[in-house]
């Protein structure tokens, strides 16, 4: 019996001390008439025959290379993350609750907050969030809660940020009657510009969401804009891409102005590139830091550093009076499980990659991404769409329509990246294309040659 | 274990200026000169700088700090901590899995999988439609009763807006509703742990939106007058919400469909025995009568002919919308599917009989061994409750003494303080993976520690006394906040 | 610098401890002239470009699918199997010297030697030795050393009994001046029949050699074959296969006779079937079992069981005198490494399969292979060699030269059998086939149908 | 960790009849009818019956009471306990190369890579040929000398049968060379730790077969007449052997070819850092000089213009023969190949370098607290020699008690009364992959244990304190043998 330690004999004797005849009787208290009878599922199967359903399974995908990124990123995860990772201390256990006996968990956490804290140029972080679209629902949530200054429920939300972020803020919050404004770019060089914040000048809007680098990989100007959202007493939500924090500056420190008031307020964002597998989409987690003025506000799960009875430094759970099973229907969110284990891989990887191997992981995405673009580029019909500084994405416009292409790439084993036509259509046949350090000169070179050869017999054919 | 190092060092304090896990960094490359100087980052951040080696070793060891399901029975009510088959975790991780971006073409093998656990969890829940995007039970919760709410928008019911939840309700449950702008309306339970039927039939009104129950309760006993609380709902206009939290206990005996519920959630990471992973991840799939199929999150996976493929909002136009920013725990639902396959259609009945086995077993010895059961004349489902308001009140000890003496045992700690309702109350949940020995030695350490709350009760008072940490200090952790290393200035 | 933790800073501080004024300096002691110049090996790679060579030579290897056997195994390996033998705390512990700091590698031996004993029907077994192979040389030493009736150093080794263990049994002990005497078989049943062994009838000698199966999968007569040696008093070494002990008669009761002696003297065999993965060859692990009478004589290290001074029980290396470390040249044997890592592998996969499951495996493994050669004789051009009774391995006579047909089957991602036109070249076109639980009806299917596809095209063509 | 359980019972004591970790196991056929009545099991074997639960939790549990290197600093001399790269064994277990049969079709990608080590160890040793095939350094011990006698025999010089080796030689040397039917003739050596060239020159003779050598020796010192005992051994007409060992100390720095050697086996499980496994497995390469090229052991990885394949007797019909059933530990191999490439030319030279430092740095830092070094005017090499003889005088403590109180104190002790000829000793090998922090701690333990030889002696003779068990009785292990655990009758 798959699972089940129980022999007849043990049956048989904890049912004379249950005092019952049979397993069946245990569910006498089950009306009659809604019991089920026999599952339409198939039977059981032994594990090395799913083992073989599964490769097959597994075969049937294969392994395309990628060069989508479009908020998961493909880097190279150390051996030892996921070695360590799964290792049934930390894989089996459950939310540290009793402390004394999840040290191990405990402690990790808080070192995860800290690395977070080092990242984003912020005082708090929390244990994590289900992933980066979700833990911006939550900061939206957040930021309308902590901006004392506002009694509004408007959100500005960038078009140049990630639009499955603003479907999903939109689906998390919209019951409580939070309202997104868009706001546009510039579709020459690709940012959300100054001048499309100013109207709101003078408004009551509890916060203001920026995405750096923007869903395009461009460089917003991030100075200007939380220099201009703190002026207006608008909350600055930063989503961010944790890599790019090695190279780019901290959210803590945005703004120009020599203000006591200066940086993002709340950032968040994906934490999968540190160390986390693509893996069709998940398990990922969302990241969420602020100011520590804010963390009574923040949801999500929070370790602290306290002492024991013999005062030995030790860890626990901390600020539960925020959470759900202390405060209810008043608690900061419903969340109670998060994303602990893929937070222990991501631990993990920043303490091995440490600030310089996270540099260079930035740096080389950054080279490669501009590799690509120049080698795409040269192919007739294919020019880049923004002419502002990027990171490691870039958007190509081409001569004729995404789709053909990127299934004629498919064919070939490349997954050439990702076609913006439904989501913006005004800026024509875009492809949104990605290149991290896991591509070698030769992956982009075999890219750039296949896209030659398509784009050359499609028209040939045309 | 040893004399000089009580504690593992914080990794920050195992760093060095200049210290690499240099096989690990691509080669340098000048690509960040591109940045705007203005945009570029001034000082590295303060991650640590350690070798390969005292990463591993200091993970390794942080890692032998916890109890788990791997190294310690852990009878912890509400959360279903029973053996993660290790085959679950390797299928999931074949690279061409783990290599898959989700906005690539559609992976036929994955899908195929994700397809078929739909059906399954539909099948064992009595439910029309499955989707797997919640990412875990609160999600599920949440998009349960934002379809609740679509479903009466849709009708143009718009005063809905209040969600009965049983006193004993988990805290994910009234948290959900407000995140849904719902009030929360509570309502007692009987002695018996059943929901108040008269308490009921006064809450339910023209502005009720849904009733969310977890059967069986959080009590440990299954709501035998859940066909009258369903049409007295459903008469009122509002829907019924399933906390799928406690399906271990009834897989295959009686579905909740057929229970009268319009909406399920199920934690696939309680149930079907995907990892806790120290707190997560865990997947929230979500099912749903006929009603309210249209309002279903995206995506979910469709079949067009031999083909599968995402269902999005094109589909799905009424779609409460998207919960997260891919397609929701994937590698977790793999995970789930790999079990559901293993145990298949007896294994899954199996899984209830023998976690109920194991439930009303240990209930029935620690009675013998003098402990009170909160619900004596009920049949325990797959957990149940002790409370220790006796003991409490002649030793002075707490069930948080009886917890953290059990680690000391070996043992991690039932579930304390929750329900809310049952004072000095441990929830036991012993589930079907583990063997009458393990209960009985469980029992055994109960009965000890119950001897020496009469002849020593400072032993419980003062304990755990084994583990790395003496009981810690939470009101100093929530008055002097450290909550992050700094590195010193 | 791959994986070390030194900063010039503690390079600079160490060699002011030291007292040197470069690492240089610390080899002054080597002679200047011997000392090397740049070594001509590859410059480093990265953790991740390495990943991509294995991968992209391991997809080269590709996964065909596998009917030979011949001495290793291919079984369900039960995912918890490696999951845990991989844990840093077995897979990089050493020999467990330190007895106190390493009694979890103890226990396990110790819980391994008597999973061994219980297989066998034998009172000792040692901690494991390299392979099977070497496990036979060793074996036929330790016979020689033991066997006090005899002042003999020949050995009786069946030809039916796996020939490359007898290579190897000849390059380990041939200094030793070990001679081995060939007995053939009986090429109607591929068994070494009694009349075979008879001719040594009292002559002195000190060991023979049985192999249960034998090479050709055969079941011997292992009852006649043990009184004949034990009334000659010749020392009986058995060679068996661990997972065929779940179903045959245990070594330990060979023998028909009412005599006090019975059973086999040593046991020894191939390790790997166990849940150890075929990996181009190894690690494996020789297993080793015998009377106790015997085990002064066994070489490799064993686990006992003992006290601590609290009494508490606890586990260490015992009988370390017939060691290398300690005898030194009058040790058992010479070796030190055995293959640990392999043994905890082999311990979890026997506990997980038990006597019921291990039980299974041979039943349907010797299921499959009554099934494929049902299949495969039915194609024309291929008949049974042998008419005795089998375990999970046959050997298969066709029509012309096996090489070229298992070529292309090769092509066809098949892995056909092993060729044994030159080790036993009178048996004419013989092809040595295994299907085990691993191979479901229809691989058995596929293979027969590529087969006859084979045969029918080449003899179109001829 | 726990009060009841002080330890982990044994497998067969978790076991009960009628158990089953039944998803392992395929559908029951009647396969074995076919099995004649005569030569079937009467009864089953008496293994473990337990669940896949309990086997885990078992197996990890067990794990919890090792010392490793990814959890402890394991300074153990002549080991080279340094870090096991996780890469290393990521990559050797991508399932195309566990899934291949070693008969089947020759695998080109895996042969490529053993191709290359081949080639690479050939390059750091000077040697001109390498095999991959002993499965751990005693084997490879027994390759050399047996290829030293299939040489001498060659040549028809029948009468070299003495092997020379030095007191401290570890003892598989002595041992292989009675495997090879070799008498043994031990030399002393001086007090600064070289060979006695007198002692040698007496010793050699037209019985000579070879000497055997590590360099650096088990005495952690170089032996820097080396040039001069190459030639008093050739010139006798015997070889010269040298135990690979201690590579680590030597890699890139001076390579036993240029030294002048015949013969060499590497355990790649030191300097090559594939894991000790808790006893092995190893792999014991073994490289040669031209005129032992002929007889290397089978089979190798010989390139036919762009195909790789196994040489056998056909290609070298003076081999000594096989060793292992099929070829060595290819495993093994293949986590030295991989440990190879990522440190490459460079980092191979950084191993001795760092080695070195540590070993050095410790010594003088271990002298300076008042410890002894056996050989005070020498460099160390990877490492060194504490004795203890002193403060065995003086306090009566042994080498042994100090090693057991190490462990009380997180660190594995060192290399214990080996070599043999220095009294009390510890052979301390700190290796290159550990932080001066490391071996500052270290130095920490073991002068906080100075401190306790003279105020508690009695803290260290009944020493370890901490671990699982206290000192376990070893006399009665050899006296009431306990080698397997029996059914009850
Ligand atoms: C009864 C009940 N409902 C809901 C939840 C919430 O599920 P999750 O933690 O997966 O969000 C839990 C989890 O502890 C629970 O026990
Ligand atoms: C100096 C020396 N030579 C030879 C050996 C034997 O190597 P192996 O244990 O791999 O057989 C060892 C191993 O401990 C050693 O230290």
């Amino acid at each position: 019996m798959a699972f089940i330690p129980h022999t007849p004999d043990d049956v048989a004797g904890m049912l004379a001390v249950i005092g019952v005849q049979s397993i069946e009787d245990l569910f006498d208290e089950i009306p009659r008439e809604l019991r089920t009878g026999k599952l339409a599922v198939p039977p059981a199967m032994a594990e090395m025959d799913v083992g073989r359903l599964l490769t097959e399974r597994a075969a049937l995908d294969g392994r395309p290379m990628n060069f989508i990124g479009a908020g998961a990123y493909e880097h190279h995860i150390p051996a030892p993350v996921w070695a360590i990772t799964t290792r049934g201390e930390f894989y089996s256990a459950y939310t540290p609750y009793q402390a004394e006996a999840s040290q191990g968990t405990l402690q990790l956490i808080y070192e995860y907050q800290s690395m977070i804290c080092a990242l984003t140029g912020m005082e708090v972080s929390n244990a994590s969030l289900y992933d980066g679209a979700s833990a911006l629902a939550e900061a939206c949530l957040m930021a309308v809660r902590a901006n004392r200054a506002s009694n509004s429920r408007r959100i500005l939300l960038p078009r140049a940020a990630n639009p499955i972020y603003a479907q999903v803020a939109q689906s998390i919050t919209g019951n409580q009657g939070i309202v997104f404004e868009s706001v546009d770019f510039d579709p020459v060089s690709g940012l959300t510009l100054l001048e499309y914040l100013q109207p709101y000048s003078g408004q009551d809007i509890a916060a203001l969401v920026v995405q750096q680098p923007n869903f395009f990989g461009n460089l917003e100007e991030v100075d200007q804009i939380a220099d201009w959202a703190h002026q207006n007493k608008i909350l600055l939500i930063a989503v961010v891409n944790p890599t790019s924090l090695a190279v780019l500056k901290p959210p803590g420190q945005w703004g120009a102005s020599t203000d006591a008031v200066r940086g993002a307020d709340i950032v968040c964002g994906e934490g999968q590139p540190l160390g986390v597998p693509l893996a069709a989409g998940g398990p990922y987690f969302g990241f969420m830091a602020t100011r520590m003025q804010y963390v009574r506000q923040m949801p999500g799960r929070i370790v602290g550093r306290t002492m024991d009875v013999e005062g030995r430094p030790g860890f626990s759970l901390t600020l539960q009076a925020r959470e759900q099973h202390i405060r209810r229907s008043k608690a900061t969110s419903n969340i109670c499980t998060n994303q602990g284990l893929m937070v222990t891989a991501a631990t993990i990887y920043m303490s091995l990659m440490g600030p310089t191997g996270l540099a260079r992981v930035a740096a080389a995405s950054m080279q490669r991404t501009a590799d690509l673009v120049t080698r795409l580029t040269r192919v007739a019909g294919v020019k880049q769409a923004f002419t502002a500084a990027r990171f490691h994405e870039a958007v190509l416009i081409l001569d004729r329509p995404v789709a053909p292409i990127l299934a004629a790439l498919a064919r070939r084993g490349i997954v050439g990246g990702l076609d913006l036509a439904e989501r913006y259509p005004e800026l024509g046949h875009a492809l949104l294309v990605c290149a991290t350090e896991t591509k070698l000169a030769a992956d982009i070179d075999a890219y750039a040659g296949a896209l030659a050869d398509i784009m050359n017999s499609s028209r040939a054919a045309a | 274990m040893t004399e000089l190092q009580a504690r593992e060092p914080l990794i920050f304090e195992l760093s060095k200026p200049g210290r690499q896990a240099g096989t690990q960094f691509p080669p340098p490359v000048d690509g960040s000169a591109q940045i705007p100087a203005h945009l570029r980052r001034a000082t590295p951040p303060a991650l640590p700088e350690v070798s390969e080696l005292q990463t591993v070793r200091h993970f390794t060891r942080l890692s032998q700090m916890n109890f788990s399901i791997d190294t310690h029975f852990y009878p912890l009510g509400s959360c279903t901590m029973k053996y993660n088959p290790k085959a679950c975790n390797s299928f999931a991780m074949l690279p061409e899995f783990l290599g898959r971006h989700p906005l690539g073409p559609e992976p036929q093998g994955f899908l195929a999988c994700m397809y078929e656990l739909q059906e399954m969890l539909q099948e064992i829940t009595g439910m029309q439609s499955v989707s797997l995007t919640p990412m875990a039970g609160a999600q599920g919760e949440f998009a349960g009763v934002a379809m609740i709410r679509a479903y009466h928008r849709a009708r143009n019911d718009l005063g809905r807006t209040e969600i009965i939840v049983p006193q004993a309700a988990h805290g994910t449950n009234p948290a959900t509703a407000a995140m849904c702008g719902c009030t929360v309306k509570e309502i007692p339970c009987d002695v018996d742990g059943n929901v108040d039927i008269d308490a009921l039939k006064a809450a339910v009104s023209p502005a009720t939106a849904a009733i969310m129950l977890t059967n069986p309760s959080t009590l440990g006993v299954f709501e035998r007058k859940i066909t009258e609380v369903a049409r007295i709902v459903h008469e009122a206009g509002g829907l019924l919400y399933y906390d799928g939290a406690n399906l271990n206990a009834i897989l295959g005996k009686v579905r909740p469909g057929d229970m009268g519920f319009d909406v399920i959630h199920m934690n696939l990471h309680k149930t079907f025995s995907t990892p806790h992973g120290g707190g997560g991840p865990g997947s929230g799939a979500v099912g749903v009568g006929a009603r309210l199929r249209p309002f279903l999150p995206i995506p979910i996976v469709g079949k067009d002919g031999a083909r599968y493929r995402w269902l999005t909002e094109r589909d799905l136009p009424q779609t409460i919308g998207r919960l997260s920013g891919f397609m929701g725990n994937a590698g977790v639902n793999l995970r789930a599917y790999v079990y559901m396959r293993l145990l298949g259609r007896d294994g899954m009945v199996r899984v209830a009989e023998f976690a109920a086995l194991n439930a009303n077993y240990l209930m029935k010895r620690l009675q013998a061994a003098g402990f009170e059961a909160a619900y004596p004349s009920r049949r325990a489902s797959h957990e149940f409750i002790i409370t220790l308001k006796r003991e409490n009140r002649m030793y002075q000890v707490t069930a948080m003494d009886v917890a953290k003496r059990l680690l000391d045992y070996g043992f991690h700690a039932p579930t304390t303080y929750f329900p809310l309702l049952v004072p000095e109350c441990l929830l036991i949940e012993p589930t079907e993976t583990e063997a009458k020995e393990d209960l009985d030695r469980f029992c055994d350490a109960m009965i000890a520690i119950r001897r020496e709350m009469e002849q020593d009760p400072e032993k419980l008072s003062s304990a755990p006394h084994t583990m790395p940490v003496r009981r810690l200090d939470d009101v100093r952790a929530a008055k002097q906040l450290d909550l992050a290393w700094k590195p010193a200035a």
